[in-house]
Formats: structure tokens, C-alpha cells, sequence
């Protein structure tokens, strides 16, 4: 199968979802200037021009609102955010609007907006410019939340979320705008709320989602030398969250580590730990760990932001630590990233 | 759609009664499990716009929104049976007083939270816009919400793109308790904040209902014509606490003096003597109007008890609307 | 010793606090009313008057961004929001900036701003009014997060939060305001990140916070008739959350229901069973159930309500879910919540 | 403060200098790992206002704040160990380019959300108007952040308690890759959405930094006399990209002669041109300040790459203030 960016691949679902309904617009600021939103934008802009891919006033709080209303009277817009953190400005009409418009006015119409949020990764993002607020999105009923992980996902979750009835919330890490991998040309929808299995394993369950991934799928080739087969669940979708898939997983392997690139409270690695404890805490073998930023705001300085994120080291010495090995063990760092210079 | 004097007085007179009955109910029965925000003393400027627009217009209102509501021809028994919180009501009792809809009459929605509707309607008229259609939406919306910035971020928009919505600023002088000395900076027209953004800004007195009439329809003509979006302040006071059904004044922050001055400009008054040269038989009218009313509303409300609350087991009913996939 | 209801405790703690720290001032939306805040600033009012008691105009969001700078600059603003869930407005200034400035500039210099925010409950509050936002604060590092559930803690726990240099963020539960308990008379400073037993039990335990901590003693009481002891623990504080307190509670009874006015995705529910899973896994001897809102917004219509909101009814049930008791218990429901009258 | 043209000339020079010296660095060596938003084009506007400030006045700033802090007096070294993410940075290289801050210089901070600082620098204001300060604030933001909410409430609010704060809003007609016609209705002045609060509202060349330090100097006595904020409107122009170190034009928004047309309005070059009569040894004196720049320069740069990173150790270090108990 051809390959492409995840960026491209983002592109591309945005178009071929723009073709097959006319009523979807890309609204977002500068999402029609020479950059395209790291490219994720180019191609809709040449395809359908301005009239549909909309440049739009520094009015986060607004646009919220106007995207909730425009979907509700039948267009289709498709939101874009640089940094998912300006989103904390659109808050209000995604959760108390968006999120709960079909619900509370009586389940006769819904407002189906898909939000894209790009969460900043590396090169001193810093404190307010490299947050992922899934699971604070996640914590609302009415929502949809995905974060895809692999070149295909970002295309197909994309997909899905622009043909349902229902608000989305996609996040996309920067950091993995620049992964190849294959991608089917057909514009396929892949299922909310369907997790899947990136590699499997008996040993160790290594639970993650986005960026944390990649950083997990490395982890694992890592512990494969040293004779450790870890399994490794992308959940693709952190509303609807995909338990069974997670639960079978552990029941397997015994072991959970979780990896997340925000925080341990109330994050995406409490809510994998809950499930398990609910569900098949008597196969758990040894204490859940979980692999995520420590307590303090995302940080500039290069040397204090590379032990700020969690990485594939963390991930294989925690799989080590809950299979109670001793063995020593260095994951280099991604090259990926090593290679990415600024200015951003 | 209407210009007709007697027919802007037995608007708002149906307003004024539905409202007026259902604060005794609510305070008598304690039945209506829902914080309620009456217009009593406003019904000019609901009536007013809404006698301007055309069914397929859209209208958005705030936490104060039964009269723009029944103006814009809501549903009354869905809106009486929605207080009850029953399955008849407009939201099927999920949202209660501050989140009415009525999608078939034009009514767009309502919702509590300050300002949110000043942004949605604003979506809403670019949607319209969109389709080539040429209707046009109004959003109602108080004194208080216009300090919110999502009105400046709203109407910046709405001038930029020309889009076709009118927005009525219901300035009753007060934000809960709070007059709007408090608010506001001496010698503030909030018809200028809007005017910065280019589009036409006219104060008219909120309590003269065939000068609301008037004005809003020179609002929608402008926007039915595609020009952009029309900001209407329109000046009024509510007689009632801010939620709820009793009388406040006398308690702080307003006398029972500055409350009869204004039930001294009650709209409804107003325009009954305004027509009695041409209808001399007015209050007879009245008196017919007011026994319908009653009637009407007791209806209304026996319906509602009659019907059943929404089962239990349909809870989750409306959390999610359809997937792709 | 004396009693007081929550709300006059709230009052109490804030004159003392004031009258400490004349830096200390009261602002939000009619603070300074004849309603003063469900009677929760009227003796502030009465005490210093408007100087110190400020009614603000309606800007959630700028006023965020103003309490921080004037916080940053040697002020003490006690900001109030009759509804936290008005406070999605104000996110972006506090999570972005109170939460971050202290670490984002350096450690030179803090913005110890505290805002209290009512959570609605009963008679018909509906989705935008009655949510409780404390695992979204919680989610954060920089910020403090406590949700009182006595009037004694309401008291000392913003006695605490008004002599810190660090934001706290403080939820208080509409249901629990006219409470009555006893209250110290002196400013008691409640420590932050402490939890407390509320009731000593055997068999299970019952992790709550805020107003379901209420319920967790009534299935409790309702439970002890059935010849089970559950153990009560009220966490008081969100973040930093006391983990021990909840470990040696699970580690002694194996058992554990978690009890959250909000949703169970991501929640305080969800972090409270990871904190088990992490630390005390091989303690658990049931799986863990978290008795929380059902997946969807919340209804007005009061049959919706009741069936909506988690109560010691669920929660008695749970418990014996747990200890695999097929028992049947019906605990009534709070006389409190069904002598409440509107409007609100 | 300062109302000397050479001065004022001498320190657009230095900050020029400066910000090309370290686009150049950037670039070249890619060890300053933080995105950064250079003002090279627009020194006038941050100098000119500065000079009106005495040091206890406090400025803010948003993104593009490196040219502010300077003006205000801000400490180099700081500012360059700070892009290299040394402890000894202004904030310990904690929060990079976009949060320089200086307590004693009384640069309060600046920050990359967009409107942040027009609400942080008011509470700021109001805590110095409380304090029974007569110092004053100045917050420096763009046109595109003007279109915020915050900016609509901030300034209410401002004028509402009559507060010192300066809104010095630097217009360089950009957002991004964005003109102000995709973001403003047509016929927009910034200083209308101001003035409609009842403040001063003035424009100023943006460029020509004696015109700004005595438009900022009459800013500054209005609000030192406790008679409330002011607005300023600052037109200029950005010469590089919106972030980093090249040039950007003809990309697609922007023409080369677009950009060529402002670089021959260069404030440096038009106050050099001003002085000259006076100061016939004008260029001479430019050649030492080069020199004497790009050593003073060079010096920071040599002493933060010789300082060490934060240890990591140290990761969690400011995370919490102290606690009440
Ligand atoms: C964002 C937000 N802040 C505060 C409130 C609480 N609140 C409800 S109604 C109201 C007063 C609004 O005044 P105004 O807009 O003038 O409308 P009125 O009640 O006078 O009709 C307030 C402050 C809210 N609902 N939403
Ligand atoms: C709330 C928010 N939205 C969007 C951004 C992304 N952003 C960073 S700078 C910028 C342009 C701001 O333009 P302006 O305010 O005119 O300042 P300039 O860059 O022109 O100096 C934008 C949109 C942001 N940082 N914050
Ligand atoms: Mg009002
Ligand atoms: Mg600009």
C-alpha cells in the first residue's frame, strides 16, 4: 500500500470527506495561509479555496459557539486549533453547548462539530503550548474524543468523525505529523471507540494513545531483546473507550503499564488503571504503573523537557519494574524528534 | 408576522397572563421543579421582534425566554408541560425553563449561560447565509450578557462576514441584583459598543411596543437585504425577582418606588390606551382575552399533569447522536 | 461546640480570614447582594462593606486574568462564582496562568488567587448547572484543589486556601449549604491533601468527596443495620490527593466503592481506584465499583434527577455488590434535598 | 525614562541590533530551542512607550515581547541565557522566549495566549491603584489579539474602576499569516473599540518613536493622575515571519514590495535622518553602537552558553507555592 505523512494523511481525509459532502467547511485561523496547519490544510485549500476552507478572527470563545450553530442549522464545520490549549477559550460551547445540545433540547437534532487540536510537542513548546486535553474533553458525556496514533488513524478517525451525527473532539500530537506509514486511498472510517492491538504480547500489557504509541510500540521492541514480550493497545479513541479490548489484553499478560503524555491525575492512565480494577483486578499480577509527565508544567529548557516527557526508556524500565526484573536497559531516544529543529 | 395594533396588545396580553398565572403555580404548587425567569413587564420587545419576523426566521433567547418564546409562536402546552418537567415538554423534560426550543415555530433555542446564544445565533445566520437562504435570525439577550466577550468576538464576526442577524439587547438595567452603575462605565450606550463594529446600532424604548415593531422591521429588512448584521437595544425593566415568581424590591438593590415607575410604564397599558380611540370597546376585549387566557393555560397545565414524566429507562436517551461508522 | 451551617462556616472563615489579611478581598457577580451568595458573603459584606466585597460585571474571563495580576501583585482575591460551572469561561487564566505562573516565570513570585465555585444541585439545576468540575482542575499541576463536605472543613479548608501563596480552587456542593455540624470558632487551618475518616469500618470502604460523602454515611448507617461495616473516607482534597489515607483504608477492608458527583470517565472515581491498583492491587479481594452520573448530561425533569444523581441507595448496594451479599436494602432518600424548594 | 532622541534612537539601535544578531544565531546554530517572535521592523512603538515609564511603572507583553522587555530595562544576559534555557535565564529556563519576565526592571511578564496579558496587566493596575500607588501599568498586545473577548472585558472593567493601565495595542495589520480584512470588518479602527468605553483613544505612528513617547508620555500622566486607562494604537509593521528568524514574504500573503515599503519607513533609519542636522556625526556614533552592541552581545551569549541547564533534578522546583498550613 502507498504511504504518507501523518500530516498528509490528515489532508487527505479532509478533502475526500469535503467531496463527498458539500456542506463541510475547514474554519480555523490562518488554516488558508501558505503553511495549511503543517500542511493539513494545503490540499482542501487548493481543492475548494477559501469559500470552504474559512481564515478566521483570533475569537476562540465565539467560534465555538458560531460552529455549534452553524452545525445545528446543517453545515459541517471542521474547526481547527494550532494548539489544542486555546481551547480552554472554547470550552464553554463545546461542553456546555456541543456536547450537551441533542440531550438537553430533547434529542430532536444534534450539533455535530469536529474540533481538530494540534497538541505541541518538543523544541520548548512549553507550559501552554505542548497540554493534550483529552481527558478533560473525555470527562463530558456527549463528546467524542480521538486521538490518533498512526498515519491511517488520523485519516480514518478523521473520516468517521465528519460522517456522524455527533460533536468530535480529534487531537493530533505535533510530534507525529512527520510519521510515514501506509494509509488506504479509499476515505475508510474507522470505528470510534475501537482500540486495537499494535503489537502483541504475553508478558506485559502497555497501555497508550497518540504520540505515546510510538514511544510504547519502541519500548517493546526494546524489552523483545531482552526476551520480555510486551503487548501494546493503541485506544485510539478515549470516548468511547474501548474496555474490553483493554481488559482482555491484562487478563492475558497480568501486568499494566499506561503511558500518557499528560498528566496522572484524572488522566487517561487513571481511567485504563479504573477499568481494570473494575473489571479484571484479580488477573492483575502486579501493581499497575503508570508512565506520564511528573507534577509540574511542561517546562522550556531542553534538558529538563526531555525529563519532563515520558518516553520508551520509562516505558520498558517500568514493564521491567512490574515483571520484577532487575536487568538493566537504555532506549535511545527518537530519532524522530532528535532530528526536528525549530523554529516550529 | 403582523403590524396590527390590536394584534401586538393580544400577544403581549397572552404573555402577560401565561406568565402571571404560572408564577402563582409555581409558587402555590412547588410542582414546576425548574428555576424560572419570568418577563413580566418586557413582553413589548419579544412581541415587538418576533411581530417582524416570519415563521421561518430563527429566534435565540436566554436564561429569560418564555416571552420571546410564545411570541415567536412556541408551543404553549410543550412549554407548560417542559416546567412540569414532562416527556410532552419541548425539551421532553430534559431541559427545563432556560433551554426551550420549538424548531417547527422558528425558536431556535434558549440556553442559560450568558452570551452562549449571542455565538450560536451568530452560526446559525451564517448557515442561513450559506443555503442562500433569506431568513434571518434575532437573539434575544440581556444588559448583563452584552459584557461577556463572546458579544465582542460575536459581532465582530457577524460585521465581518455581513451576516443576517439582528441582535436585541433586552437592557432592563440590572444583572441579577446588580444595577448597571455597577457594571458598566458612567455614560456607556451599549448601542455604541455595537455601532464600532459598523453595523447599524438603534435604541428604541422597549416598553413602546409599536416602536419595537417598527424597529425591528427596519433591522430585518436590512438583513434580509444581505447587508449584515442590525443591534437593537431596547429599553425595558422586570417587574419580578431575577428567578422566581415573587416581588423583590424593597430588599436592597431597588425600591418599590423605581418599580412603580415602571409598572406606571406597563407596555401592555400603553398600548391598550394607545388603541382605545380606535377601539373603544377595548377592555371589554380584555376581559374576553383574559377569560381565553385563563382557559388556554388551565388546559395547558391539565394536559401536563396529565401526561407522564419521561421513564426512567429512557435516561440516556439523546447523549450521543449517530456515529459514522 | 457550636454549630453553623456550611454556608454561614463559609461566611465565618471568610471574615476571619479578612480581618488577618487586609490584602484579602471578595469578588464576583452580586457578591455584595441582600442574597449574598446563599447567605456565604453577607457577613463580609456587613463586616467591610463594598471596598473589600466587590460586585463585578459579567466577565468570567477577564476577571480570571485580573484576579492573577492582582494576586501576582500583592492582592489576595477571593473570586466567587455562583456556579463552577460558569468558571469553563475562566479556564484558560486559571489553568494556563495561575496554575503555571509560578513555575513558568521562574519561582520568583506566586499567583495565590482562590476561587470558589457553588455546584448546583436539585430542583431541576439541568445540564450547565449543576457539574462539578474537580477533576478538571485536579488534572493540573499548580493548582489546589478541595471540596469540602462539612462545614468544619468548608471553614478551615478556605482558612487554609486564603493563607497559601498558591492558587487553590475551591467547589463547594449547593446541597451540602445548610448542613449543620459543628464549626471551631477560631480559624482553624484545615491541611491541604489531607483526607479523613469519616466513619472507621471493616469490611469495605468507600472513598467519597463533597456531597456524596453525605450518602457514603448514610449507606453506611443503612449498612451497619445489615451487619456490615464500611469504612468512609472523605478525601477533602482533590489535589494533592491523600493516597495513603486511601490505601491503608483498602489495604485493611479489600474492598472499595467510589463515590463522585460526577462522571466516572477520567474522574475523581476513576484516579481514586488507580491510586488502589497502583499501590494496594493484590489488597483488593472484589473488583472495584465506582457509583457515579450515568453516561449522559444532567436531566431537569426530577424523576431524570433522582435516577441521575448517585445516592446512599447506590451506594449500599454497591457495598454489598462487593462483599457479594445478595441482601436487599432500600436506604431513603436525603430529607435535606426533599424539603429543598426552588426557585433555587 | 527619557525624552532624548538620541536616547531613544540609542536604544532602538541596541535592540535592533540585538534581535537581528540573534535571528542570525538562531538560524545558524539551532541551540535556542524555543519558538520566538522577533520585532525587528516595530522597535518604535516598545522603545517610545517605555521612555515614558519610570522603572516602579510595570509593562506586560504578549508573544512578541523580547523588544518590551528590553525597553523597559529588562536584563540581556537574562534574556539570552533564557533562549538558550539556562538556569540563569529570566525565568530558569522554565518558560523560554514567550515569558520573559524582570521583577526589579518591572517587566511584570508576558505570555504566548493570545489577550492574557490585557486581563493580567488590569488586575495589575487595579492592585497598584489600591495600594495608593501612582505607578502605572502598560500592556502591550497585537491587532489580533484585540479581537479577544478579553480585550472587551478588560477594557470595560478598566474604565469601570477608573484603573492605570496603558493598552498599547501594536498594530502590524497581521495575525499570523492573516490582514486585518480577514479578521476585521471593513473600516475598522481599533481605537473606536476602545474609545466606546469611554477612555482616551489615540493612534500614533508606529514608527516614528518621538511621536509615540509623546503620545505615551500623555497616556502615562492620564493615568498617573488616577483619571483611568488609556489606549494607544501603535501602527507598525513586521518585518521577519511571525515565528523565527527568516523572511517570509512572498510566501502567499505578503509581497517582497509590500515589506520593502515599510523597511524604508524604518523608525531607526527616520529618527537617524531626524537627528542628523543636530548630530552631524550621527552615523559615526551608529558604527560605535554596533560595535559596542554586538560586543555587549556577543558577551551574553558566551556567558549563557558557559552557564549551566537547570539540573534536572530541579524539575519540579516552583510546581506549588507554599501552602497555608
Ligand atoms: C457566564 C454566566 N455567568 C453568570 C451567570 C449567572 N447569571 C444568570 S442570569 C444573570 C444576569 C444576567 O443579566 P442580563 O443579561 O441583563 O439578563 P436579565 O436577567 O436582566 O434578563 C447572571 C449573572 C450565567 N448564567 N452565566
Ligand atoms: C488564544 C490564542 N489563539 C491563537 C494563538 C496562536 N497565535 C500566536 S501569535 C498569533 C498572532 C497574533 O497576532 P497579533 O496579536 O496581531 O500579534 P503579532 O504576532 O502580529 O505581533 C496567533 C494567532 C494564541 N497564541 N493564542
Ligand atoms: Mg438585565
Ligand atoms: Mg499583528
Amino acid at each position: 500500500m502507498r504511504t504518507l505523512k501523518y500530516s498528509e494523511a490528515i489532508g487527505e481525509g479532509t478533502v475526500q470527506s469535503m467531496e463527498a459532502d458539500p456542506t463541510i467547511f475547514v474554519a480555523g485561523q490562518s488554516v488558508d495561509d501558505h503553511k495549511g496547519i503543517y500542511g493539513t490544510t494545503t490540499a482542501a485549500m487548493k481543492r475548494f479555496g477559501p469559500s470552504r476552507v474559512r481564515d478566521i478572527p483570533n475569537c476562540e470563545t465565539a467560534f465555538a459557539g458560531i460552529a455549534v450553530g452553524a452545525a445545528s442549522q446543517g453545515l459541517r464545520p471542521l474547526v481547527v486549533h494550532t494548539r489544542d490549549d486555546f481551547m480552554f477559550l472554547a470550552m464553554d460551547a463545546v461542553i456546555n453547548v456541543a456536547a450537551k445540545w441533542r440531550y438537553m433540547y430533547g434529542n430532536k437534532g444534534g450539533a455535530p462539530v469536529v474540533m481538530r487540536g494540534v497538541v505541541g510537542h518538543g523544541w520548548g513548546q512549553g507550559a501552554t503550548h505542548s497540554q493534550s486535553l483529552h481527558s478533560v474533553f473525555g470527562h463530558f458525556p456527549g463528546l467524542h474524543v480521538v486521538v490518533p496514533a498512526s498515519p491511517a488513524d488520523a485519516k480514518g478517525l478523521l473520516v468517521t468523525a465528519l460522517r456522524g451525527d455527533t460533536p468530535v473532539i480529534v487531537l493530533e500530537n505535533r510530534g507525529l505529523y512527520d510519521v510515514e506509514d501506509e494509509v488506504p486511498q479509499e476515505p475508510v472510517a474507522v470505528p470510534l471507540g475501537r482500540g486495537r492491538i499494535v503489537r502483541e504480547g504475553t508478558d506485559v500489557t502497555i497501555v497508550a494513545a497518540s504520540l505515546m504509541v510510538r514511544e510504547a510500540e519502541r519500548a517493546a521492541q526494546a524489552l523483545a531483546g531482552q526476551g520480555v514480550s510486551a503487548e501494546v493497545v493503541d485506544v485510539r479513541s478515549i470516548r468511547p473507550l474501548d474496555e474490553a479490548l483493554i481488559c482482555e489484553s491484562v487478563a492475558k499478560t497480568g501486568r499494566l503499564v499506561v503511558a500518557d503524555t499528560s498528566w496522572a491525575r484524572y488522566g487517561l492512565s487513571a481511567e485504563v488503571a479504573a477499568v481494570v480494577a473494575e473489571n479484571v483486578f484479580d488477573a492483575l499480577r502486579a501493581p499497575v504503573r503508570r508512565v506520564t509527565p511528573p507534577d509540574c508544567p511542561a517546562p522550556v529548557s531542553w534538558p529538563l523537557e526531555e525529563a519532563f516527557n515520558p518516553d520508551a526508556d520509562a516505558l520498558a524500565r517500568a514493564a521491567l519494574e512490574v515483571l520484577g526484573l532487575s536487568r538493566r536497559l537504555e532506549v535511545a531516544r527518537d530519532e524522530l524528534h532528535h532530528n526536528f529543529i525549530g523554529p516550529y | 408576522m403582523t403590524d396590527d395594533p390590536e394584534e401586538l396588545l393580544r400577544a403581549m396580553v397572552r404573555i402577560r397572563n401565561v406568565e402571571e398565572t404560572l408564577a402563582d403555580v409555581y409558587r402555590d404548587e412547588q410542582e414546576m421543579r425548574t428555576p424560572v425567569h419570568f418577563s413580566i413587564g418586557q413582553e413589548a420587545s419579544a412581541v415587538g421582534v418576533c411581530a417582524a419576523l416570519r415563521r421561518s426566521d430563527l429566534v435565540y433567547g436566554g436564561h429569560r425566554c418564555h416571552a420571546q418564546y410564545l411570541a415567536k409562536g412556541g408551543d404553549l402546552d410543550a412549554m407548560v408541560a417542559e416546567l412540569y418537567g414532562r416527556e410532552t415538554g419541548c425539551t421532553r423534560g430534559r431541559g427545563g425553563s432556560v433551554h426551550l426550543i420549538d424548531v417547527e415555530a422558528g425558536f431556535g433555542a434558549a440556553s442559560a449561560i450568558l452570551g452562549e446564544m449571542i455565538s450560536v445565533a451568530t452560526g446559525a445566520a451564517w448557515a442561513l447565509a450559506t443555503a442562500g437562504r433569506d431568513d434571518v435570525v434575532a437573539t434575544f439577550f440581556g444588559d448583563g450578557a452584552a459584557e461577556e466577550g463572546v458579544f465582542h468576538e460575536s459581532l465582530n464576526f457577524a460585521q465581518l462576514h455581513r451576516l443576517p442577524v439582528i441582535y436585541v439587547c433586552e437592557n432592563n438595567g440590572y444583572s441579577l441584583a446588580s444595577p448597571l452603575a455597577a457594571r458598566q462605565p458612567e455614560g456607556t450606550r451599549i448601542t455604541d459598543w455595537a455601532a464600532r463594529y459598523g453595523m447599524p446600532s438603534v435604541s428604541a424604548d422597549g416598553n413602546d411596543v409599536t416602536a419595537v415593531r417598527s424597529a425591528a422591521a427596519e433591522a430585518v429588512a436590512w438583513c434580509r437585504a444581505g447587508r449584515g448584521p442590525y443591534f437593537l437595544e431596547l429599553e425595558t425593566y422586570r417587574w419580578r425577582e431575577h428567578v422566581g415568581p415573587h416581588w423583590d424590591y424593597d430588599v436592597d438593590h431597588r425600591s418599590k418606588a423605581e418599580v412603580d415607575s415602571w409598572i406606571a410604564r406597563c407596555p401592555i397599558v400603553r398600548a391598550t390606551d394607545a388603541l382605545r380611540p380606535a377601539l373603544p370597546d377595548i377592555d371589554r376585549r380584555r376581559a374576553r382575552w383574559d377569560t381565553e387566557d385563563r382557559e388556554e393555560l388551565a388546559t395547558a397545565i391539565k394536559a401536563a399533569k396529565a401526561s407522564p414524566f419521561p421513564a426512567v429507562d429512557t435516561l440516556l436517551d439523546g447523549a450521543y447522536g449517530a456515529l459514522g461508522v
